[in-house]
């Protein structure tokens, strides 16, 4: 059966969140570049509970893997039943400690927070005053916000005046930012942690008619209005996961896994790794962070995007 | 009854009045109330900046509550509003991104979301369907829709002659907020003193002593309908213009708010009763809320504490008062 | 005396539950019948472990459905007990200790919901998402700076809870299942739940007969509260860890799934049946977006076309019930709602 | 008899301005049947209510089996072993016949209910009143009358030493109250005391032991019942004697004058068939049935309320093509529900605003109210049929039914009709209101206006109308006109013997 097609499933909520579209993105090439199937099951809201039945059901179709992601907790019963049955499962994007899947692929956003900081710091300098806009208490905003504060804190004299929730809405994040504008006045520097953050505070400035490219501005996720914003000058730099990468590698990890011809599985760490209940999988695997400004941003507007399919 | 108790009616009549219409004065105090707490504790509130950020954004919303309302009143409720608010926005972006010119582009999503008023009030006279379970039905459908579009869309931005409708100044304000006065006003005098928001508290009252008394109750059902889903249309519009480019998340919740605003302005669930300007200042007390705290710099994940808190607080004042009245 | 004949539907009061049950019916055939993975034990599970707290949760929502209210806080409820769960079996209290609290803080807010309502009088919607809020507020104040999720390590007694089953039939199932039996036994045959129905038919009039309706609310809201928080534990004990995000949104599934089984917010209608069937309705048709493998971006059109349609057939059949012609059903001239003698809507 | 079960001794209640009660004084002894008797208004109910523990005094005391009652709620009615009939409906339409009838303490089994007693219990009961209804029908398939005996059988069968009955024929027709009142009159027997309230003098005078008069709150006298006439009654009620009511001028001539309101042919399954009737310009048509023989399905039809299924419509001689409320009225015709509670009034909307609703389009300017206009309207109105309230900005629902049923009435009259449906028209009516009632009717006949009337008391058909349509089983079993007109001859048409 090594001939025939494998089948993959990518299994998650919030299919339809433009942030994981470049996630897609990834995931169509690898399928182009290694011949394989992949399928996407699951809400395209947030629906905890329609996630987990998306994984479980996955096992049902018995695939040769599955890619899902973990903003929450909620489908780690159904990782671990996958792995018992001997179903690969990666997880990307997000994750949750001790969740039974082979590897976890996507951002470390304590240290994307940690890149963020140096971004802020290279187009800044390393004194300044500065609010912070998110969608607070949501995991990776709070990481970030975490890294970005210590990386600040030790490596500069900018300091917090405050802080703005934007709900990762962009109606919502247009009027927090005005509101952050409104009061205060006197801040020298921006960072926006969510992928709506940097449209609202760019577009909160269009409407206010505030200049604020004297403001160093640094946002994360590249949301079309965010690279406008960055072409326009209004935003200097956004800090962003490899959200193409990620899929990719899932599924090219999964292919290693399973093709005998690659052979990751059997990878010499014990005599035999499923006998010894070893994972041939590296325990993370960070993507790391690129910073796109005015000098790379033609390379990342979705227009001179390629698409596989 | 003799002469004198009858003069004692139409005297003690004007009194009765006065107590009865009560109406939004607990919402007011409150919200100035709040304005001057804020005023006088964070210099920048008052600030004209603050404030017009402030009632800018409530405009939008107050577009689509304004029909909501009616909508309440006649005991009936709509749910979809949300979904056909996104619904509008993305889909005269869609339209102009497939190359529709802009104003064909927006006639044709402000059809759609008429449409969409248009089966709900048709289906709620016809069927005699209840309208909570099908405009929950109707939303998700039309949500659907939204998620359909986005999809093909990848969030992409819009042209910018489109983006330039939420830049529309008039009389030096924007477009939006001429439109919140104009229908605040509108509002006022069409509950103070029209037949038709008389017949509509007929019919949210009792339905069946309206149709005996001649009031054209099916009619006005699909008409207060087809106004919601198009003034939430509107909004959506707008909306789309002003964030550029298509988002998933437009909308969503949108309903609850709504109702919240409704509520907070005087309206039942119970039909009868509604104050579209109420709503209206309903939503611009949430607004201040969130940007006092905002200001406050308090906790952020503690925020929503708050607004639940001065949620049950508000309606329990009302509440109050009008058992004492 | 002997009773005349009556169709059985009628006589037990079925006749919505029994539309809501042919379309389960309906589903499962479509499902067993399109999709060889439906039989699958891995899918079974599925279906029960996702059924199992939701069903726990629309029984305590159609109670109140039965009073002539309803609870938007049941989400955060959820949460809120499996979080306080999982932080005292983390702080090394022992597992009773632990599930007492997850379930105390359910009646706690339930009852604070009742008190609002009933004794102040606040309108049950903005009570209940005020305290939707607050809680949702408090789990995230409780959770500041802790990692996503943490408290991992629970006796393997309470993780059984979530995941024991036997032969499988997963144990929460069985017990949710015995919920509903329970459930519609009570309103059916107890004196209480009949207590339950009158006050939701006609507040006044149950008032004016000596039934104390602030009880009967303030009772129905604490036990919904109880419910969402017995299923946040069960919940927390399947996924084996505090989950912040737990319930988000879950209010309003719950709140279809109960309309769907023929609950009413009118009120004074409803059975536990159909809290079960309206639930089985709505993982029934995710099953069939999973097995079928439909793009996710037309699954929220398919519900809503299938409520939607489901609404008007319910509506049409009353219609003809009261022998209403097509054509004023369908053409342009309007039904006369109104009329007297025609049962009230 | 001077076993006494309950007294009240300075009985005071206002409602803000109103004073519902001063200072009422009286005692009901053991085993009688005591009437409380007086105009709209004068506080029948507000005694009963007070008596039930619903209502809180402000001032007095109640004294029931000789302790006095400190706390006044409705579960005094269990505690003091007391079961009453509202004047206002107070039913269950969700739920069974039987559940409604058992509403405190069905019988269990095992702490359980045991719904095949229930039923069967509840079938035995329904028999008292010649009713085919299967126990396990729910109530909303049931009609007004029906359903005010299932309150009454809930009340009798809670069997409570204290039985109160609040107007409780008003909804029932003639056969109905004669079974009603001959029940009542057995359980006195059995030594149940009752306390009863009915604005028919003939029936308080049938069944009465002692007769409370209540005027303007205030009690008048208690009468021991031997020998008393209506007139005595009347007399004491109102103050002052009333003119009996007379006929109208024989009809002849009428039936000469133009049809304004044919009807052909029209028929509706399990409702009515084949209905053929014309209405002539200023003639009062009455029309009478027993429950079930399709007369209010009838009159509905009639109206458009509920579509009919074959024959026509014509008012002056053009045939209603669509026949809706809306199209009616423009045809001038107007219509009066039977039942207020259900249909008619807008409960927690002022006075003036439920006077005026059918005209507030022609009372409007360019789609705006006049609320003066209506004011003076909703005034005079008032004045009219003396209705007791406090302002025209207060509410139906703060109304003694008596009143609430005269505000409806005054909106059914505002568009100045031509033709009229007109449905019990007097139901809860005091005599004083019911003679205006009667004599403003009869006013607007005489002013070349067409009535149909509907209505369950005999007396007051052959009183208005010029001719009688006689319903039997859905079918109309014959006409009869005046001055063959007799009681005897309608009920023999409408129970079908000879
Ligand atoms: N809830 C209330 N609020 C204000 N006024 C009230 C209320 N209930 C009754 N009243 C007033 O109290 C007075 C007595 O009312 P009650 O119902 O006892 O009259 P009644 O004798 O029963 O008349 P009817 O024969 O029409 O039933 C009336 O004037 C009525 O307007
Ligand atoms: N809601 C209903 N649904 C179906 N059939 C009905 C309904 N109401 C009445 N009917 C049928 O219509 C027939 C006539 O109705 P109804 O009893 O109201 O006549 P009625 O003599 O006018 O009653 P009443 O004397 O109480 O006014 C009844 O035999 C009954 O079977
Ligand atoms: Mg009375
Ligand atoms: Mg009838």
């Amino acid at each position: 059966d090594a001939q025939e097609k494998r089948t993959y499933y990518y299994a998650s909520q919030l299919q339809g969140h433009p942030y994981l579209l470049d996630s897609l993105l990834g995931m169509d090439y690898a399928a182009s570049k290694f011949g394989v199937d992949i399928v996407s099951i699951g809400p395209q809201g947030w629906d905890p509970v329609g996630h987990a039945e998306a994984v479980e059901q996955a096992i049902a179709k018995r695939p040769s893997g599955i890619v899902t992601t973990l903003w929450e907790p909620g489908a780690v019963p159904a990782i671990k039943r996958a792995m018992e049955q001997g179903i690969p499962v990666i997880v990307i994007e997000a994750v949750v400690p001790d969740n039974g899947a082979m590897t976890f692929i996507g951002l470390d956003n304590y240290e994307a927070g940690v890149d963020t900081a140096k971004a802020l710091i290279a187009v800044g300098g390393d004194t300044g005053k500065l609010v912070v806009s998110g969608n607070w208490g949501a995991s990776n905003t709070d990481a970030k916000f975490q890294g970005l504060m210590d990386h600040l804190k030790a490596n500069s004299k900018w300091e917090l005046l405050g802080r703005v929730d934007d709900k990762a809405t962009t109606e919502t994040a247009i009027d927090a930012a005005k509101t952050m504008y409104n009061t205060y006045q006197d801040m020298t520097g921006i960072v926006g942690l969510d992928s709506s953050s940097g449209t609202g505070i760019c577009l909160a400035a269009e409407e206010l008619e505030k200049d604020i490219t004297e403001l160093a501005v640094v946002v994360n996720d590249r949301e079309a209005p965010v690279l406008e914003c960055i072409e326009a000058g209004d935003i200097d730099a956004t800090v962003v996961n490899k959200t193409a990468l990620q899929s990719f590698m899932a599924i090219q990890m999964l292919e290693a896994y399973n093709d005998q011809n690659i052979g990751l599985a059997n990878a010499p760490i014990s005599s035999d790794n499923k006998a010894a209940g070893v994972t041939p999988f590296p325990q993370y695997m960070y993507m790391g962070t690129e910073v796109i400004d005015k000098d790379n941003i033609q390379y990342f507007v979705s227009q001179n995007m390629p698409s596989f399919n | 009854m003799t002469e004198a108790t009858s003069m004692a009616v139409a005297t003690s009549a004007l009194a009765e009045r006065g107590r009865r219409h009560l109406g939004p004065l607990p919402l007011l105090v409150v919200t100035a109330a709040l304005c001057l707490f804020l005023g006088l504790t964070r210099e920048n509130f008052f600030s004209a900046s603050n404030l017009y950020s402030l009632v800018y954004g409530v405009s939008i919303e107050c577009l689509a509550v304004f029909a909501f309302t009616y909508v309440m009143v006649l005991r009936e409720i709509d749910l979809s509003v949300g979904a056909v608010y996104a619904l509008a926005g993305v889909m005269s972006g869609y339209l102009l991104l497939e190359g529709v010119p802009m104003w064909g582009a927006i006639t044709i999503a402000l059809a759609a979301a008429a449409l969409v008023g248009l089966i709900n009030g048709l289906l709620v006279v016809r069927l005699r369907v209840n309208s909570l379970m099908l405009t929950i039905g109707t939303m998700l459908l039309v949500r659907g829709l939204v998620g359909v579009m986005t999809t093909t869309l990848r969030g992409n931005t819009f042209p910018r002659p489109f983006r330039a409708l939420s830049r529309e100044q008039l009389f030096g304000v924007n477009v939006s907020i001429v439109a919140m006065v104009v229908l605040a006003i509108a509002a006022i005098l069409f509950q103070q003193r029209s037949v038709l928001f008389r017949h509509m508290c007929y019919i949210g009252e009792n339905l069946r002593s309206a149709v005996i008394y001649g009031v054209r109750a099916d009619r006005i059902k699909v008409m207060a309908f087809v106004a919601s889903s198009f003034m939430a249309g509107v909004a959506g519009i707008y909306t789309a213009s002003r964030i550029t480019h298509a988002d998933a998340n437009m909308g969503l919740g949108m309903e609850f708010t709504m109702i919240t605003a409704a509520v907070l302005g005087g309206a039942s669930l119970y039909g009868g009763r509604g104050n579209a300007a109420a709503s209206m200042l309903g939503l611009f007390l949430i607004a201040v809320l969130i940007n006092g705290m905002a200001m406050y710099d308090i906790e952020p994940v503690f925020q929503q504490f708050v607004i639940g808190a001065l949620l049950i607080t508000t309606v329990a004042a009302d509440t109050i008062l009008k058992r004492r009245g | 005396m002997q009773l005349g004949s009556m169709p059985l539907l009628k006589r037990w009061r079925l006749e919505q539950e029994a539309i809501t049950f042919a379309v389960v019916l309906l589903l499962v055939i479509l499902l067993a019948w399109g999709s060889p993975a439906f039989l699958d034990s891995n899918n079974l599970d599925s279906l029960q472990t996702s059924m199992a707290p939701n069903m726990i949760i629309a029984i305590g929502m159609m109670v109140l459905f039965i009073v002539g209210l309803f609870d938007l806080s049941v989400g955060a409820v959820m949460g809120l007990s499996g979080i306080i769960t999982a932080l005292v079996l983390s702080a090394g209290y022992g597992m009773g200790a632990a599930i007492a609290c997850g379930l105390g803080v359910g009646i706690g807010i339930g009852l604070i919901n009742g008190l609002l309502v009933a004794v102040f009088g606040i309108n049950h919607l903005i009570a209940t998402l005020g305290v939707m809020y607050m809680t949702r507020g408090v789990i995230e104040v409780l959770l500041l700076g802790a990692p996503l999720a943490g408290f991992t390590s629970f006796p393997l007694a309470f993780t059984m809870l979530g995941n024991g089953s036997i032969v499988g039939v997963y144990w929460m199932f069985l017990f949710a299942l015995a919920l509903v039996v329970v459930g519609e036994f009570v309103l059916r045959r107890t004196v209480l739940g009949r207590r339950l129905y009158f006050t939701g038919g006609n507040h006044d009039a149950a008032r004016l007969i000596g039934i104390d309706t602030k009880r009967m609310q303030i009772g129905a809201l604490v036990f919904s509260g109880f419910m969402a928080a017995l299923a946040g534990v069960l919940v927390t004990a399947r996924i084996g860890m505090a989950n912040r995000y737990l319930g988000i949104g879950l209010e309003m599934n719950i709140i279809i799934a109960c309309l769907v089984g023929g609950g009413s917010i009118a009120g004074g209608k409803g059975s536990a049946i159909g809290a079960m069937l309206g639930v089985a309705f709505i993982s029934l048709i995710t099953n069939a977006f999973n097995l079928f493998e439909v793009p996710s971006e037309w699954q929220s059109s398919v519900i809503g076309a299938v409520l939607v349609v489901v609404v008007a057939i319910d509506g049409i059949l009353l219609l003809r019930k009261q022998r209403v012609s097509w054509q004023t059903i369908l053409g342009w001239r309007s039904p006369r709602r109104n009329s007297a003698t025609l049962p009230a809507e | 008899m001077t076993d006494t079960v309950l007294a009240l001794d300075g009985i005071s209640k206002s409602y803000g301005a109103v004073k519902a009660l001063t200072g009422v004084t009286f005692s009901i002894a053991r085993g009688e049947i005591h009437t409380l008797l007086g105009e709209n208004g004068a506080g029948k109910s507000t005694t009963l209510k007070i008596i039930k523990g619903e209502v809180t005094p402000d001032s007095g005391t109640l004294t029931i089996e000789g302790s006095p009652v400190t706390e006044f709620d409705p579960a005094n009615a269990d505690r003091y072993g007391i079961s009453m009939v509202h004047q206002e409906l107070a039913v269950f339409e969700n739920m069974t016949v039987a559940e409604n009838v058992f509403i405190d303490r069905p019988p269990c089994r095992g702490g359980l209910i045991d719904s095949r007693a229930m039923n069967a219990r509840t079938a035995e009961l329904l028999e008292l009143f010649g009713l085919e209804i299967d126990p396990r029908e729910r109530l909303l398939h049931l009609t007004p009358g029906q359903r005010q005996i299932i309150e009454i059988l809930r009340a009798i069968n809670a069997e409570r030493k204290v039985l109160i009955l609040d107007e409780p024929t008003s909804g029932l027709n003639a056969r109905e109250s004669e079974i009603l009142l001959a029940l009542l009159q057995r359980l006195r027997a059995q030594g149940q005391t009752v306390v009863f309230v009915s604005h028919r003098l003939g029936d308080v005078l049938q069944i009465s032991d002692r007769i409370t008069v209540l005027r303007d709150g205030a009690v008048v006298e208690t009468l021991v019942n031997d020998g008393l006439t209506e007139d005595h009654l009347v007399a004491r009620m109102v103050g002052r004697v009333l003119s009996a009511m007379q006929h109208r001028p024989a009809a002849e001539e009428r039936i000469r004058q133009p049809v304004v309101l044919e009807v052909e042919g029209l028929s509706r399954r399990e409702a009515f068939e084949d209905v053929s009737l014309a209405l002539h310009r200023g003639e009062i048509v009455g029309v009478y049935g027993l429950e079930g023989s399709g007369t209010s399905e009838l009159s509905h039809a009639l109206f458009g309320l509920i579509p009919v299924e074959a024959g026509t419509i014509s008012i002056t001689g053009e045939v209603v093509d669509d026949l809706e409320p809306l199209s009616m009225i423009r045809h001038g015709v107007s219509y009066l529900n039977s039942n207020r509670k259900d249909a008619g009034l807008f409960m927690s909307r002022p006075v003036a605003d439920n006077i005026s609703a059918p005209v507030l389009r022609q009372e409007a300017r360019f789609g705006m109210i006049d609320e003066k206009k209506l004011a003076a309207r909703a005034v005079a109105a008032v004045k009219r049929f003396a209705i007791r309230v406090a302002s025209t900005d207060v509410p139906p629902q703060n109304l003694s039914g008596g009143n609430q049923q005269k505000v409806m009435l005054s909106a059914c009259l505002a568009p100045d009709p031509s033709i009229l449906i007109v449905n019990e028209p007097t139901r809860g009516v005091d005599v004083g209101a019911k003679a205006e009632v009667y004599r403003a009717l009869t006013e607007l006949a005489d002013s070349g206006k067409s009535l149909i009337t509907f209505s369950s008391e005999l007396p007051e058909l052959l009183l208005l109308a010029d001719r009688i349509m006689v319903m039997r089983a859905r079918r109309i079993s014959g006409w009869l006109t005046r001055p063959a007109m007799t009681e005897e001859r309608v009920m023999a048409l409408a129970a079908g013997t000879r």
